[in-house]
């Protein structure tokens, strides 16, 4: 069990994996989930081969993660069956899925926050001792630090989860997929909040364990990622396969017809209908008084000497590496954390004791940790819309909530964002993940700040609503929002910023006025700064 | 916990959950008619049933807003008994000192239910400020509180100086049009019932549609989340303890003009749990960030029909923890399984 | 209730008194906690007689359980006491401790229920049989006589445990020989008056033609009294127990609700501690145990209003 | 959901907060051997103290784990009595029926820890099975299962029939070499003392460097990243639930032969609030997913040193538990500031 639980240790396997190349292992017939309101999966046909890298794409809410759940035990289908290896199986826990071979990284998050990350990533599958008693604490250390070393992540194995960041999480929750050495290894949206370097060196990864004849399922809405990447690729639309493309033996991605598909075509799949540039086109801010300014400002040892300005109608876009400090900085803003140095308010000075007080002088944070701290998913759609604003809904002396504007109120931004929910009153756990993020971003845009903060706004969105997210936040920041995007997406910082602040390790690396942001090796330059390279590249000297 | 989806609770399901706590009422209703027939339907029986389940009720409904807030309450026994023993010694002295006996009655009621609601904000600084578990800062109340109001009266008990008027308080009520009690006089809905129904619904009210009540799932639920809203937790959670007190102040005041003395060693010893109970029966998790009062009240009828049915059909003393236990456990039984 | 036949204590030679007699004496009181009206009258009485020596260190100890008691008591042993006075919660789980107590030569003064082996100086009993059978006999005697007695009575039993069980069991012993009488509700109350008003309430609901109401314990009378009240029930009177003040009084005033009441006096806690302190100061406790008493039955006598008086403390809590 | 985990659980506090239980262990100690001198320091007085917090010791070991597995367990206390009753009728009616006192006493202790733990599975299957909420199927039994064992003796006591043998156990030790007793005797530690701490170390093994334990924290922790990482998580739920009912009738045991006889109406009364007091003093949260036995057994201390001193220092009753309440909230509150 110990030998298993070490993938490198398996070059055995991986060559009688050779031989099993491009069979069909996991078949899914005609797979249909309701959930109460809603059909999630209907009648979903699909077959995953070993040695590929399967990925699959749709809007949210078009049932990709329904679908890997079923594959991985977590709910049991409606109706319809699965193949494993030609057997028919039936999955009643998550275990059975694991004994089965089959593994699973969950689009949310789900570590032991008590526990340490070479625990995480071993849990439920320990090295022993004493005839399976004790745990082995040094095997397990160097089997986790392998897994860790393998995703290039060198963290200390012995913090604890709930001490990790977002993107460290994610990494864990990887390296638990990859210590169970299943035959099927599925990825729900990992890149999602994953930097551009974290996400290729999972790319390498996934790579490998296919060439070993794993088979690899994959769910991302960065199409780019998805076309470089996949072997296979199946669109879902409402919870149907809608189209499906393959790459060909000279390595470019084809329709069933033959034709070369891109970026554009998926998209087109995936929504159904032609999509224009999901950028909009960007209008400079004619104001200069500054809404908030931040002098030598910090999140105490997290960050430092943090200096810029925000006009009224500008966007500042701020990139950088996982764990550079832009989350820590944007907390030391709002008061959640301690800050040093100076901020300014439209021209006053001021420093925040918590969320509430900056709220209160116009200034707001979407937390980039939906899950824990940017939404109550155990609450329903509309409390959770209306939360930061609800003096807006309230009668009586700010007693009484008025139940009628509160949901005209929901309505609207349900409509304006294409989220999926079945009911008003669905509780925000059973949205599909992207769905859940536009209500984050959503509830502040409602609370109409003057400074909005938000810290990767489209993690886990899809391309059709991630314009429509562009959109809005162009349309409030011409109506005279200051707002601040901080994104581990490059494409999307340089698309809708009017200015780019790169940070790295806690302190300004650079800066990328906005005439540079329109050329073309600007992500170049960006990536450089960020992993504090010499900006000029050798190619363009 | 749900088994298979990851939420913990699912919207769908709260639907029929809402029904389970009345399943469970209506299936012990039928029982204890099927089992003592007019002893139980009667409606004096109901009066008595009602009057001496009110003051855990008034508690169970505090109880239900503590524990939304993901907080718990041990020492509301104590908090009554500290309450009633403050505001009688009052009373008392009052009355001696020659002040006009309603007076005396007012003002005592009126200390009363601030000592409690000084208790209770106590509790909330506890567990606010000393950021206490409040299962041991109240833990700390529950020993506390009872021992102080055992210095106040020596152990003994405190007997009400007015003549009349205080206990005309507990016993009365409104009467019931139409309906008389075996000593043929009219039969009235005590005062006790009466605050306990109007407590309850005005709880349901600020729960369901109050901002307040709102502040408080969203604490309960997921408090960094709340206050990344921008909700100031510390805010909420110690009013809620101060309410959870003045509630405890006005039980006070219903036992002891009820008993017209407050024996220190006895009373409200143990109501606590009863109150928790109520409160879970009633659907609300412990979990905190859902709960709803109505469904305590009927927790409360419920738990009140388990004893009175146990004393009227005379089940040996011994077997009525048994029944009791089995009872509580069924009735939340019922609950789970008319989820599936 | 085993008759416990108390010994001089074997150890006289090397009695912690004799070496003490120049120090200040050290007296541990292990009681009940006040979880009731009774108990908490014990309290106060052990109290008030540590009031009046000063000159022995009193170290009074409640226990809401036998397992609090052993520990209470096996602290004072560490603590070196001359003597205990020990009203045990309950008999069996103290007596090995006693025991142990009794081999170190520590003057141990037994009150209210006696350990099963004798292992105590000085044993004052009060006897919950007879509480029961007297009580009872009373009833009879009101309802009609031996034999001839009739009418429908409730029983308020208290916290199941031995006290009460022996009291219910002697009192129903009586009540079985009256045909005439008739059970028409039996019910535990705890001792408590609230429990006792909420219980009495119901059992009104279903048999509201009651004659009368053993309650066993005056806080249960009270009670069962507000209970009457509320339901404006009148005619019916009630037998507690125990002499609480205000009860003796209304018994002192010929009220008719309360035509008489039990003796179970919780100042015999006072008595013990009397006794112990008594044995101790000036020492030659060996000398003195020779003629005291080694076991005093505090006799349950009834309370009638000619001889009320001699048992009203006005200044007692209870 | 580990939703609230990131806001407990800081990495700068978890060093300091290791101490903070041990900075009010400390504190205490010193106060009382200020407070009292010799008296307290005396070996004999901490041999009472062990031997007489020893079952309830044993309690809380139990209870921290039940606790950190996200449970309660209320029904400790009455677990102890059933257990005890049915343990003590078991042997009585062997040795009438004339088995040798050493088979009779071996066989009612295996019956005792047996019955323990089939109470405990009970508890077990209610949570997990029924899916009822550890808090009140547990308050079912802490009704249900004294109530039988009032049932059982006729709420009298039983009297262990073992002429000498039984008791010797529970008076007993084992003797520590060069301590006197004031009675001049060899000193012992108590066999329930010895056996607490045997217990302690086991479950502390087991939860630091067992496999269950780390299933213990993972499913105490977060559910669902348990269930995910294909942990049983009913079957880690019902053990540590049997576990809890194991070490109640070990701890009915150690009382029953103490005491030598079992008094079904007070036995335990109580004593679950004294273990999960200890469990949450000792740095447990209640909350689940992070504890530790070797805090609880401080906290066991901490409570037991408030219970002897107030004993020895002849504080009024009536004050005792305002005192004892003011401590335990301050231990907690020192853990806290000893954190910042
Ligand atoms: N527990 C649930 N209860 C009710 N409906 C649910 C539940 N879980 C998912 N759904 C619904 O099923 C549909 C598919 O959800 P799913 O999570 O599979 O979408 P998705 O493709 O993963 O979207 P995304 O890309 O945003 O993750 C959604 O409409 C969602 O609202
Ligand atoms: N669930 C969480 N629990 C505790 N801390 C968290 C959590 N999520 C985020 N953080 C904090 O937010 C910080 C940023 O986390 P993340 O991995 O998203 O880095 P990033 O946002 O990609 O980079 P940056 O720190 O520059 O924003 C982490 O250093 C961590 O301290
Ligand atoms: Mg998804
Ligand atoms: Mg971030």
């Amino acid at each position: 069990m110990v030998a298993r639980s070490n993938p490198i240790s398996s070059s055995a396997q991986a060559h009688k994996a050779q031989e099993d190349l491009n069979r069909e292992i996991l078949v899914v017939n005609s797979v249909t989930v309701d959930y109460p309101g809603v059909r999630a999966l209907d009648a979903v046909s699909l077959a995953f081969r070993t040695g590929e890298i399967h990925a699959i794409v749709g809007e949210n809410g078009a049932g990709k993660s329904t679908m890997m759940k079923v594959l991985s035990g977590v709910i049991r289908p409606t109706s319809g069956t699965i193949m494993l290896k030609g057997i028919q199986r039936q999955f009643t826990r998550p275990s059975d899925a694991i004994r089965a071979g089959i593994a699973m990284v969950h689009q949310e998050l789900h570590l032991v926050g008590t526990l340490n990350v070479a625990e995480n990533v071993l849990l439920g599958r320990e090295p022993t001792r004493f005839l399976g008693v004790a745990v082995d604490h040094q095997r397990q250390h160097a089997v986790a630090g392998a897994l860790l070393r393998q995703l290039g992540s060198d963290f200390d194995l012995s913090t604890l989860a709930c001490d990790l960041s977002i993107a460290q999480q994610q990494f864990v929750e990887i390296a638990k997929c990859l210590a169970s050495d299943a035959r099927v290894l599925i990825f729900d949206e990992p890149t999602a909040v994953l930097g551009e370097v974290e996400a290729n060196r999972l790319f390498v990864v996934m790579r490998r364990l296919r060439d070993e004849g794993r088979c690899v399922i994959f769910i991302s809405h960065h199409l780019d990622e998805v076309i470089s990447i996949a072997d296979r690729i199946t669109v879902l639309r409402d919870g149907k396969v809608v189209q499906a493309f393959s790459r060909n033996t000279s390595g470019i991605v084809q329709c069933e017809d033959g034709s070369i598909a891109d970026e554009g075509r998926l998209a087109h799949a995936m929504v159904g209908h032609e999509l224009s540039s999901i950028y909009p086109e960007k209008l400079y801010a004619t104001c200069t008084s500054s809404a908030i300014e931040l002098a030598n400002f910090g999140a105490t040892n997290k960050s430092h000497g943090i200096s810029f300005s925000v006009a009224a109608g500008e966007i500042l876009g701020i990139a950088g590496l996982v764990g550079s400090g832009r989350t820590e900085t944007a907390e030391a803003i709002v008061g959640i954390r301690p800050c040093e140095g100076v901020l300014r308010v439209e021209g006053r000075e001021i420093r925040f004791s918590n969320p509430r007080a900056a709220m209160r002088s116009g200034v707001a944070y979407v937390s980039e940790d939906r899950k824990n701290r940017g939404l109550h998913v155990t609450l329903s759609s509309i409390c959770n819309m209306m939360l930061p604003s609800l003096d807006k809904v309230t009668r009586l002396g700010g007693i009484m909530i008025d139940s009628q504007s509160e949901q005209r109120i929901s309505k609207n931004w349900i409509d304006a964002f294409q989220i999926r929910c079945a009911r008003p009153m669905q509780a925000i756990s059973s949205l599909s993940g992207g769905n859940q993020q536009k209500f984050a971003l959503a509830r502040w845009l409602e609370a109409t700040p003057k400074v909005l903060i938000i810290d990767e706004p489209t993690r886990g969105v899809d391309v059709g609503a991630r314009g429509e997210i562009y959109r809005i936040i162009a349309q409030l920041a011409r109506e005279g929002l200051a707002c601040i995007v901080i994104s581990s997406e490059l494409p999307e910082v340089i698309g809708i910023a009017h200015r780019v602040i790169v940070m790295r390790e806690g302190r300004i690396a650079g800066e990328i006025p906005s005439e540079r942001l329109a050329l073309k090796d600007c992500q170049e330059r960006i990536v450089r700064i960020a992993s504090g390279l010499p900006e000029e590249s050798v190619a363009s000297k | 916990m749900n088994a298979r989806i990851p939420s913990i609770l699912r919207a769908s399901q709260r639907a029929l959950e809402m029904w389970g706590v009345i399943v469970a009422f209506v299936i012990l209703f039928a029982v204890s008619t099927f089992n003592q027939g007019f002893d139980f339907l009667n409606p004096e029986n109901f009066r008595a049933l009602l009057n001496s389940n009110a003051p855990v009720g008034i508690l169970a409904v505090g109880m239900t807003l503590v524990i939304i807030s993901a907080g718990i309450d041990l020492s509301v026994g104590s908090m009554v008994v500290l309450a009633a023993a403050i505001g009688m010694t009052t009373m008392n002295s009052l009355v001696e000192n020659g002040t006009s006996e309603l007076n005396a009655v007012l003002l005592g009621g009126a200390v009363t239910i601030l000592a409690g609601t000084v208790a209770g904000t106590f509790n909330g600084v506890l567990v606010v400020f000393g950021r206490i578990a409040p299962f041991i800062a109240t833990l700390g109340g529950l020993a506390a509180f009872r021992s102080m109001s055992l210095a106040i009266a020596d152990a003994g008990e405190i007997r009400s100086q007015s003549a009349t008027m205080f206990s005309a308080l507990g016993r009365g009520g409104v009467p019931i049009p139409g309906l008389l009690n075996s000593a043929g006089k009219p039969l009235t809905l005590s005062y006790s019932t009466v605050i306990f129904f109007v407590v309850a619904i005005i709880a349901q009210w600020f729960l369901s549609r109050s901002r307040f009540g709102r502040q408080l799932v969203a604490v309960g639920a997921n408090e960094t989340a709340a206050r990344y809203a921008g909700i100031s937790v510390s805010w909420v959670r110690l009013r809620v303890y101060s309410i959870m007190g003045l509630l405890a102040g006005i039980a006070a005041l219903v036992q002891s003009s009820r008993m017209n003395s407050v024996s220190t060693s006895q009373l409200g010893l143990g109501s606590e749990l009863d109150a928790i109970a109520a409160v879970v029966i009633g659907g609300t998790t412990l979990r905190g960030g859902f709960g709803r009062v109505w469904g305590t009240v009927v927790g409360v009828l419920i738990l009140g029909m388990i004893t009175n049915i146990l004393t009227i059909s005379g089940v040996s003393p011994y077997w009525q923890g048994a029944v009791k236990g089995a009872v509580i456990v069924l009735a939340v039984l019922v609950q789970r399984t008319s989820r599936e | 209730f085993s008759e416990a036949k108390p010994i001089i204590s074997s150890t006289l030679t090397k009695s912690p008194a004799a070496q003490a007699t120049n120090a200040k004496f050290k007296v541990g009181v292990s009681i009940p906690a006040a979880d009731h009206g009774w108990t908490a009258g014990v309290v106060w009485w052990a109290k008030e007689c540590s009031k009046l020596h000063p000159e022995i260190e009193w170290m009074i100890a409640t226990a809401e359980t036998p397992e609090k008691q052993i520990s209470d008591i096996e602290a004072f042993m560490a603590k070196k006491v001359d003597a205990l006075v020990i009203l045990a919660t309950e008999s069996a789980p103290l007596t090995p401790v006693a025991e142990e107590a009794h081999n170190r030569g520590i003057l141990i003064v037994n009150v209210d229920r006696g350990f099963l082996k004798p292992v105590a100086d000085i044993f004052i009993e009060g006897d919950n049989a007879a509480f029961g059978r007297k009580s009872a006999e009373f009833m009879v005697e009101k309802l009609g006589g031996k034999g001839k007695a009739k009418g429908d009575i409730f029983i308020l039993e208290g916290i199941p445990c031995t006290v009460n069980t022996a009291r219910v069991n002697a009192a129903m012993a009586v009540f079985k020989t009256e045909p005439g009488i008739k059970i028409v509700g039996q019910q535990a109350a705890n001792w408590n008056r609230q429990k006792a008003l909420e219980v009495t309430e119901t059992l009104l609901t279903k048999s509201p033609k009651v004659t009368a109401i053993w309650a066993s314990d005056d806080d249960m009378a009270l009670g069962a009294e507000n209970a009457l009240a509320e339901k404006g029930i009148t005619g019916v009177w009630i037998l507690g127990g125990a002499g609480m003040k205000d009860i003796v009084k209304r018994v002192m005033d010929k009220d008719p609700m309360f035509p008489a009441d039990i003796t179970y006096p919780p100042s015999m806690i006072a008595t013990g501690m009397e006794l112990a302190s008594t044995v101790l100061m000036g020492g030659q406790r060996a000398k003195k145990m020779q003629f005291m008493p080694h076991h005093l039955v505090i006799d349950v006598d009834l309370i009638l209003p000619e001889n009320a008086k001699d048992y009203y403390f006005p200044n007692s809590v209870y």
